[in-house]
């Protein structure tokens, strides 16, 4: 709660900020400031500091899974700031408008990390989508941002139709939107129930960009700015699988046989379209929109497996997969060519970025050692464990061969070939915190209990 | 057959039949148009239903505002029935067909529902009232109702951010 | 009335708007298809609050009102929804000078 | 403690080679570290009987069920020593060869040591599938790095063609897991288990696929002739010397004395007659190769091959033959490519048509390179000989064998085609003539020769007195043939 | 004094030392310091080998481990001599001849430069080494380690002037058709562990052991012959032999005519128990024994290379011991082994007089009338035709007699054929001698003017060895001249149990041999008509074909070594290009081609991506509701 209000708050203020304050320096540091606090309050709610109290009426539970969540969530928004918030400036004039977007868009992900009732997660998609049509087409002038975002809202709203059809038909036979009320473990699960839960998972899929509800993915990541891209990419696409698994853990979780098999087919088929369309791109942009299909893939075993080592490692993996993909993008945005073309020779020229780049995708890739190993085991482990489905991880992890495919493509480039890779100026505290978010890779790689023995204090 | 069965069916086959006419419209201003009679057909099934308050609030908020901010931005583009091309043939018969088919299994799958006989109460019931609405929705619904407003702040936001001239 | 009535209304208005979505190319009109989508779900959540309300009346004189604030925050997202969605229209017609969304082919494989 | 010590000590120096900017200073401490490590290993072999030497376990990841369990035990000793030998013999042999960015190299060399040395101690799954791919990677870069022309395409392909393996490995190991009592690792917790012949067999493929792309069994051998001849020759010693050997052993480590039924199912009748074949067809294509490195490949795909068909007849001889010829054949294969890196610096070219006459030229050389080939071809009093004769031994007495009559006489072809090809290779780069390329020829340096010897002392003091290393791995010899043999419950 | 046989490592161990220091000091060591050494490690080993074997005349036999070479699990092979009556002969023949021989080369070989002489010592040593290990080897597996090493030492030394191409592929073929046997050889030994559990020929010798034996004696004893057969260049694998005179001519002498070859000789006769058991195996090995014999002997008729027409006729004397071996007669075999010893060795030392003198020329139609110039070259080169043709009391009479007469027993078509190839071989073996030394030289004017008498360092042994094959018969003479005269058999008796004695009468016995020695006088004198002025000329018909060995090289080629190169190539070129990497390249290549072709899905239009959703719906749902049980 507390970190829900701050941040409601905070993008109030960075709404005011662009009119107040003149130096976009300014700007950023209170936005870094804001998210600071924001941060803390919500450490210190978990450990019982809570500033508000406010009857939710049971629509909303701050559970220490939430929490938890929430505090990686911002944490890697954290990151993002740090690396990718003075690229904001290069976007459009509107710079603080956007911080306050991305608070606001934080307040979503909360909610939808922390909902209880069908109504706060609905909230919490739209909240996070609608500015996320916005930050999209930022780019007024650049036709390309202008039509992802056009796409992205025709879709998105498209989904958010098939959402409401989904609660609705819920409702019709369950009479509430209180998700733990929703099924009755007694009866059979009514038709209702059933078509209401499957026009869900497929909106839900939709927005974790799960094949076959995919389409808008690649396409707007890479129309959208590409320091929005890599927020969006990241971040909000963790705060939807929480969700996913949020709902899908508590709401369905008795009634699993009805909809597990679908979900395999979905996770097979975002799987497969994820990694075999990122094998032939030509930009490192668009392909690392096909790998956020491929990794939303993995995610979705933790859906399937809907156990405590699925939820785990569903915020290792979150974790992992973020703070490689931020790391990732903060270098592309960097670059001059987002063709793999440019960044032949790149090693020569960046030792520093080149080798954490190279830390980013072995851990995308899933190869021992980094955080990204870890975080796809964990969600072999759950299926596995879950039972059945070992046709699903062998296709797994054969996807997670080819990506290596496509992962090494960029390390090929920059290591194994000549050329003169173009990069924009870097500064060296960029250098310093990129430096630490790959040790933090793979420390989290080796020492996956310093994130969980925090989790389970 | 009484007066609720009646009222009934001739809004439904307007609601039905005006939707149709949207979607099938070659100038987007009768499009406009026929929705709104949709939007009113509806609200007549609110007022059927005894909800009177959104029967207001979607004759207010849908046919009203939304439309007309849809009606004034047709007009700002100017557009003619002819510069809306049309879609391929094929690709026209087969979103028909999907959507037919798609109707077609959702009520084939609805149909066996165990609620399906279960009576919707028409013109009685008082929830649908606007001081029953309000209580319940600043006693219990107070924090989504907040929340809201982030979206609202967040939509105007936006809304700025994209029409503002740079 | 039966509720299935009204299911079956409610979904055949559901699809008549997808169905828009899907043979229309003007950006405006698929945007109201999808209202039509909304608009579907809102009288079909009022029918089963209606339902629920007749049912559980007697345990709870406010049983079934959460559908219809349900529709009422859907109204309000809707409204949130066409301001941002109309201006990112407009933006684009600023652009292109057409609302045809055949002409969104730029980023595509 | 000495457990320990092996992984520690190429691990940190690798990392410190990193920083050492100066190709000489990071040669110097390669070379170091590497003997250092060599004198550890070495004292282990000192230690047998003092367990709490020889084995270190502390919590790692507690939540999943694993722990930092490693030991040396005799099979482990064994190709830790064979690791511990070969990277202070690769770094001399190539000391004159100047790496670009050598410090890399270098750096890249030790680490993958470190995760050789952790694949043979490993007693953890997860931590065995750390370390079997910490080993791979650094590999990977520097093949892909320090390559031939050719060398993105083929050592991708490599990478990719192992990885898939690994990764349906990890399924194989984590559905094991998730089938023992305690949700443990450990390899006491996978001995432990017993399951039914179905999910044997499943995990089986699963798991087996990993090794048998690593060691190569045929036909999963398509990368290692284009990854060998593509790596540099320091990279191909330690992928062909001691890497395959982590196929082999894991099959002896994780999967007969796991899945003991489903080995016994497939191992003898269908792996083994694959092998075979792979043997006879690796052998065939040796003998038509131009280049040395991939001869010498097809040559140890055919080595390979015995191996794993010894090692599915599960009888103690043979898999005694198993362990003592993984040694040997890492220390044969070394003094090969010492031959194709000296050949290649001094003449720029592998191709046996392109060379010749090299015994007048150098006839130090000349001689080693036979006593190595000859132990190629395993010559009695050679060490390969030991091997290849206890395995065959084992192969022919298998108790669980019913055509020892087929498959002997079979795989025995290759003794012969293997004395074709090999001494093939031998007249084409040492007899003849000379030409125009190896009329300047000058004999081997003191570095090489150094090496060469090494091995070549190697060779002979385990082909005439080959009981302290057979010794030396009874103990896992026996256990795994114990929980291997199924023979007796299924008399029952 | 120690008794003998704790001594017994000493045999082999000289000549391993003088291997050692020769090899590792070559570049330091003078040549005569060399040939020193390198004989006088083999003098050393040929005392002690006196030593042993007069203490195992006195019946001190038996075997001594050293230290386990293998030992896991039931699998115990012990480093261990086993000396006795057969092993302490061979060694003898092996240092005594094996010396001979060493003393000739260091005359021989002396135009080498100063590091290839001493590699040659070094092969020669190492060859004597392996050759002792083979024939004190206390078991099988130390057996095949000398059975490998000679034929290492064999290829070595057929390559020895490696610049020569056309050698290399001599040696190789010599190694690889050995090694078809070896293969034979190993498979044997197997089923005798699998079937006994040892190797050690106490074990497997053992009435026991031969019960346990006994079923499958008859391919365990076929394998071992198939393994001889390799060795011993016996059908099908004898085409390397004649080839194998690219080496040195002492070499030949001593490995291609004296020892290795012999080696097969040696382990039937050491499993002899075995033989005895399976009268299937033996009748093959006098088969496959006489019709090398007689094969050889006629490709022997129309060779022209000195050296090729001695290589047949070695393979034809190995035939020959074959059927002795065949029809039961081991003691005769080792007898002939023996005597085959000291007159081929004679013969091939006296060829490579003969080729000294001329200075490297080997075609004897480019010889004749070297009599005169050669006086004791062309003297112990008589003798020793003499005694291949086996006219008394020449050793090769006894030994022969021995073969003949056991055959005649066992079948007289056997012995009628092979009186037939005596004959043969007393043809063509005096073909040879009237050729070579009688008539006009025919060589170039040049080689006239050189040709000149090889100096005593060479003479000494060709003398030694004449007189050798003079009286080398005189340990075997059969007991219808005297009583008790058969010495050898009485002396191996341990190892090979005297037979009953012969069945035939001595009057037959004497008839027989009277016919076989009147025949081979009259084809000598034949052969003197025919070859006294001999002069080259074209052959024709069935001469080319002998000429051309019956083109059995030439078939091998066609029918095995070219296919299986071709197989090879096809599987090189075509198999392992297209079909394994082809499917491996080919998921790669398919994985791409499919994400061309799924990535045309994300066509870029919004409604396509809305009607697949759409579908997908639809398609998810009815599988939902009406597909799913």
């Amino acid at each position: 709660m507390n970190a829900l209000i701050i941040s409601a708050i905070m993008g109030v203020l960075m709404m005011f900020s662009g009119i107040l304050l003149k130096r976009k320096s300014t700007i950023r540091g209170l936005a870094l400031a804001g998210l600071l606090v924001t941060i803390i309050l919500n450490v210190m709610e978990i450990y019982g500091v809570h500033l508000f109290r406010i009857n939710v009426t049971g629509m909303m539970s701050f559970d220490r899974f939430s929490l938890f969540f929430n505090t990686i969530a911002m944490a890697c928004t954290f990151v993002f700031f740090l690396l990718s918030a003075k690229e904001m400036e290069k976007v459009g004039v509107n710079y603080s408008d956007y911080f306050a977007l991305i608070f606001f868009i934080l307040s979503g992900i909360i909610l939808s990390s922390s909902f209880s009732s069908l109504l706060i997660l609905f909230l919490g998609i739209e909240i996070i989508s609608i500015p996320l049509y916005i930050l999209t087409g930022s780019d007024k002038r650049n036709l390309k941002s202008n039509e992802a975002s056009l796409k992205y809202f025709l879709l998105g709203s498209f989904s958010t139709g098939l959402m409401l059809m989904g609660i609705t038909l819920i409702y019709g036979n369950s009479g509430s939107f209180a998700i733990d009320a929703i099924t009755n473990p007694e009866t059979k699960p009514g038709v209702l129930l059933v078509a209401g839960l499957l026009l869900l998972m497929f909106s839900m899929a939709f927005k974790a960009s799960a094949a076959p509800f995919h389409f808008w993915t690649p396409d707007v990541y890479d129309g959208a700015p590409t320091v929005f891209t890599s927020f969006m990419a990241t971040i909000v696409k963790a705060a939807v699988f929480i969700a996913f698994i949020r709902l899908f853990y508590h709401a369905f979780g008795e009634i699993h046989n009805t909809w597990k098999f679908i979900i395999a087919i979905i996770t097979a088929l975002t799987l497969f379209i994820g990694n075999i369309t990122a094998v032939f791109q030509q930009s490192v942009k668009r392909m690392l929109a096909y790998s956020s299909i491929a990794q939303a893939g993995f995610m979705l075993m933790a859906v399937l497996a809907i156990n405590s080592i699925g939820s785990e490692g569903i915020l290792l993996y979150t974790t992992a997969y973020c703070l490689s993909t931020i790391g990732l993008f903060a270098i592309l945005v960097k670059m001059k060519d987002y063709t793999f073309e440019g960044f032949n020779g790149f090693a020569k020229h960046q030792p520093l970025l080149a080798g954490v780049a190279v830390i980013f995708l072995l851990s995308l890739a899933g190869i021992p050692l980094t955080a990204g190993f870890l975080a796809k085991f964990y969600m072999i482990n759950a299926v596995i464990n879950s039972g059945g489905f070992l046709w699903l991880v062998i296709l797994a992890v054969l996807m997670a061969a080819i990506s290596v495919y496509y992962y090494f493509r960029v390390i090929q480039a920059m290591y194994f070939k000549e050329g003169e890779a173009q990069v924009i100026e870097v500064s060296t505290s960029f250098k310093w915190v990129i430096s630490l978010v790959a040790a933090l890779v793979i420390l989290l790689g080796v020492f996956p209990q310093l994130l969980f023995s925090w989790f389970y204090f | 057959m009484g007066v609720t069965p009646i009222l009934f069916w001739i809004l439904s086959v307007m609601a039905l039949f005006s939707a149709l006419m949207v979607i099938t419209s070659k100038n987007p201003m009768h499009s406009v148009i026929w929705l709104i009679i949709v939007f009113f057909a509806i609200s007549g099934h609110y007022l059927l239903l005894n909800a009177q308050f959104l029967a207001i609030v979607n004759i207010i908020v849908y046919a009203g505002a939304i439309m007309v901010l849809f009606l004034y931005v047709l007009m700002l583009m100017d557009l003619k029935k002819e510069t809306e091309p049309q879609k391929n043939r094929w690709l026209k018969l087969a979103g028909a067909v999907a959507g037919g088919s798609l109707l077609l299994v959702l009520i084939a799958a609805l149909k066996k529902a165990d609620i399906a006989n279960q009576i919707a109460e028409t013109r009685t019931g008082d929830i649908g009232l606007i001081e029953n609405l309000g209580k319940v929705l600043f006693n219990d619904y107070v924090v989504p109702f907040e929340i809201s407003s982030i979206l609202f702040l967040s939509a105007m936001v936006g809304a700025v951010v994209i029409g503002k001239k740079e | 009335m039966q509720v299935n009535y009204y299911i079956y209304l409610s979904v055949a208005l559901f699809c008549i708007g997808i169905v828009g979505v899907l043979t229309r190319r003007n950006a405006i009109i698929i945007f109201m298809c999808i209202e039509l989508m909304l608009n579907a779900v809102n009288l079909l959540l009022v029918a089963f609050s209606k339902m629920h309300h007749f049912k559980n009346a007697a345990i709870d004189a406010s049983a079934g009102s959460d559908g219809q604030l349900f529709v009422f925050f859907i109204m309000v997202v809707a409204a949130a929804e066409v301001s941002v969605g109309l201006a990112i229209i407009v933006m684009m017609y600023r652009n292109i000078h057409s609302v045809d969304i055949n002409f969104l082919n730029r980023l595509k494989h | 403690m000495i457990a320990l010590l092996l992984i520690l000590i190429p691990l940190l120096s690798g990392v410190v080679t990193f920083f050492l900017k100066k190709e000489n200073s990071a040669k110097s401490w390669a070379l170091f570290t590497s003997i250092v490590t060599l004198s550890v290993s070495l004292l282990g072999l000192t230690v047998l009987n003092k367990t709490e030497m020889l084995q270190f376990k502390c919590d790692w990841l507690p939540g999943l069920g694993s722990s930092f369990s490693i030991r040396l035990d005799g099979m482990g000793q064994l190709l830790c020593l064979l690791t511990a030998i070969s990277f202070p013999l690769i770094f001399i042999t190539t000391w004159h060869r100047s790496y670009k960015n050598a410090h890399n190299f270098f750096a890249l060399m030790l680490l993958s040591q470190a995760g050789l040395m952790g694949v043979f101690l490993a007693m953890d799954a997860l931590l065995f599938y750390f370390f079997w791919e910490l080993a791979l990677i650094p590999v990977y870069f520097l093949a892909s790095i320090w390559g031939a022309e050719r060398r993105i395409a083929a050592t991708f392909k490599f990478f990719i063609y192992t990885f898939v393996g690994s990764l349906l490995m990890l399924v194989g190991l984590i559905y094991l897991q998730s089938l023992t009592p305690d949700r443990s690792f450990d390899i006491k917790a996978f001995y432990s288990i017993v399951l039914d012949g179905k999910t044997q067999n499943w995990i089986f493929w699963l798991m087996f696929v990993a090794f048998a792309i690593k060691i190569p069994v045929f036909p999963f051998h398509s990368w290692q002739p284009d990854t060998y001849e593509q790596s540099p020759t320091a990279v191909t010693m330690v992928l062909s010397g001691i890497m395959v050997k982590m196929g082999l052993f894991a099959v002896i480590r994780w999967l007969l004395p796991v899945l003991p039924s489903a080995s016994f199912a497939y191992g003898e009748k269908m792996i083994s007659m694959w092998a075979i074949v792979g043997m006879i067809y690796a052998s065939l294509l040796a003998w038509r190769q131009d280049d040395m490195k991939r001869l010498i490949a097809y040559s140890s795909i055919a080595h390979l091959g015995l191996m794993v068909v010894a090692i599915f007849s599960e009888s103690e001889i043979g898999m005694q033959g198993v362990m003592i010829q993984m040694f040997n054949h890492g220390i044969n294969i070394l003094g090969l490519w010492v031959i194709v890196e000296i050949l290649e610096r001094k003449y720029g070219t592998r191709k046996l048509s392109e060379l010749g006459g090299l015994a007048q030229k150098a006839p130090a050389m000349a001689i080693l390179f036979v006593v190595v080939a000859l132990a190629n071809i395993a010559l009695p009093l050679t060490n390969a000989f030991v091997g290849e004769f206890m395995m065959f031994t084992g192969i022919f007495t298998s108790p669980i064998s019913e055509y020892e009559m087929i498959t002997v006489p079979a795989a025995g072809l290759t003794i012969i085609i293997g004395a074709i090809y090999t001494l093939r290779m031998v007249q084409k780069v040492i007899y003849g003539n000379t030409n125009a390329l190896t009329a300047t020829g000058t004999d081997i340096g003191l570095n090489e020769k150094l090496v060469l010897g090494i091995i070549v002392i190697l060779i002979l003091v385990v082909g005439v007195y080959p009981q302290p290393i057979l010794d030396l791995t009874k103990d896992t010899t026996n256990f795994i043939i114990n929980k291997a043999n199924i023979l007796p419950l299924l008399k029952k | 004094m120690k008794n003998a046989l704790e001594l017994s490592y000493l045999v082999p161990l000289f000549p391993l030392i003088g291997f050692l220091i020769i090899g590792l000091g070559r570049k330091y060591l003078s040549k005569p310091l060399t040939g020193i050494i390198g004989c006088g490690v083999i003098l050393a080993s040929f005392l002690v080998s006196i030593w042993i074997f007069f203490d195992v005349k006195e019946g001190n036999s038996g075997v001594v481990d050293y230290f386990n070479f293998i030992s896991a699990g039931s699998l115990k092979v012990p480093f261990s001599f086993q000396i006795d009556a057969l092993s302490s002969l061979f060694l003898l023949i092996i240092t005594g001849v094996g010396f001979l021989i060493h003393v000739y080369s260091v005359s021989y070989m002396h135009h080498e430069s100063k590091e290839h002489f001493a590699r040659y010592f070094s092969y020669l040593n190492l060859f004597v080494f392996s050759m002792l290990l083979l024939v004190m080897g206390g078991n099988f597996v130390i057996l095949f380690i000398g059975w490998e090493g000679v034929g290492l030492c064999s290829y070595l030394l057929i390559g020895y002037w490696f610049k020569n191409t056309e050698y290399n592929y001599a040696a190789r073929k010599a190694f690889v058709m050995n090694r078809i046997g070896d293969l034979a050889f190993l498979i044997a030994i197997f089923m005798i562990i699998a079937k006994v559990g040892s190797v050690n020929f106490a074990d497997v010798f053992s009435a026991e052991a031969l019960q346990k034996l006994s079923p499958s004696v008859t391919i365990i004893t076929l394998l071992l012959f198939v393994g001889a057969t390799g060795k011993s260049a016996q059908i099908p694998l004898y085409t390397w032999l004649p080839d194998a005179m690219a080496g040195p001519t002492p070499v030949s002498a001593l490995i291609h005519a004296a020892t290795m070859v012999t080696a097969g000789i040696y382990m039937i006769a050491r499993s002899n128990l075995l033989y005895s058991l399976s009268d299937v195996t033996s009748n093959i090995v006098a088969y496959i024994g006489l019709a090398t014999a007689l094969l050889a002997a006629t490709i022997a008729l129309k060779q022209n290379d000195i050296k090729r027409v001695l290589a047949y006729s070695t393979v034809s004397q190995l035939g020959y011991m074959f059927l002795a071996l065949g029809v039961g007669a081991y003691t005769a075999a080792v007898f002939h082994v023996m005597t085959h010893a000291f007159f081929k060795a004679l013969l091939f030392l006296g060829s490579g007089s003969v080729i000294h003198a001329m200075s490297g020329e080997q075609d004897i139609r480019n010889m004749g009338g070297l009599s005169k110039k050669l006086k004791i070259t062309f003297f112990t080169f008589t003798v020793g035709c003499i005694a291949i043709a086996g006219i008394p009391p020449f050793s090769g009479f006894f030994s022969k007699d021995a073969i003949l007469l056991s055959a005649f027993e066992k079948n007289p078509i056997l012995y009628g054929i092979a009186l037939f190839t005596a004959l043969l071989t007393a043809f063509y073996m005096f073909r040879l001698l009237f050729v070579t030394f009688t008539g006009k030289f025919r060589g170039t004017h040049e080689q006239e003017h050189h040709v000149h008498e090889s100096p005593s360092l060479m003479t000494v042994p060709l003398i030694i060895l004449a007189i050798l094959s003079i009286i080398g018969g005189f340990v075997g003479i059969p007991e219808v001249f005297a009583a008790g005269g058969d010495k050898i058999t009485e002396f191996l008796s341990p190892v090979i149990a005297k037979s009953a004695g012969h069945e035939v009468s001595h009057s037959t016995e004497y008839m027989l041999m009277g016919l076989s020695t009147g025949l081979v006088i009259l084809t000598i004198v034949f052969a003197w008509f025919r070859f006294k002025n001999y002069q080259p000329k074209e052959e024709k018909g069935f001469g080319k074909v002998l000429e051309n060995k019956w083109y059995v090289d030439e078939l091998y080629d066609k029918v095995i070594a070219n296919p299986l190169n071709k197989f090879a190539g096809f599987l090189n070129n075509f198999f392992e290009r297209f079909i394994i990497d082809g499917i491996v390249n080919g998921v790669g290549r398919a994985v791409n081609y499919g994400s061309r072709q799924i990535r045309l899905l994300q066509s870029g239009q919004v409604g396509s991506y809305v009607l697949l959703m759409v579908l997908s719906i639809l398609l998810l749902l009815v599988y939902q509701f009406f597909i799913k049980k």
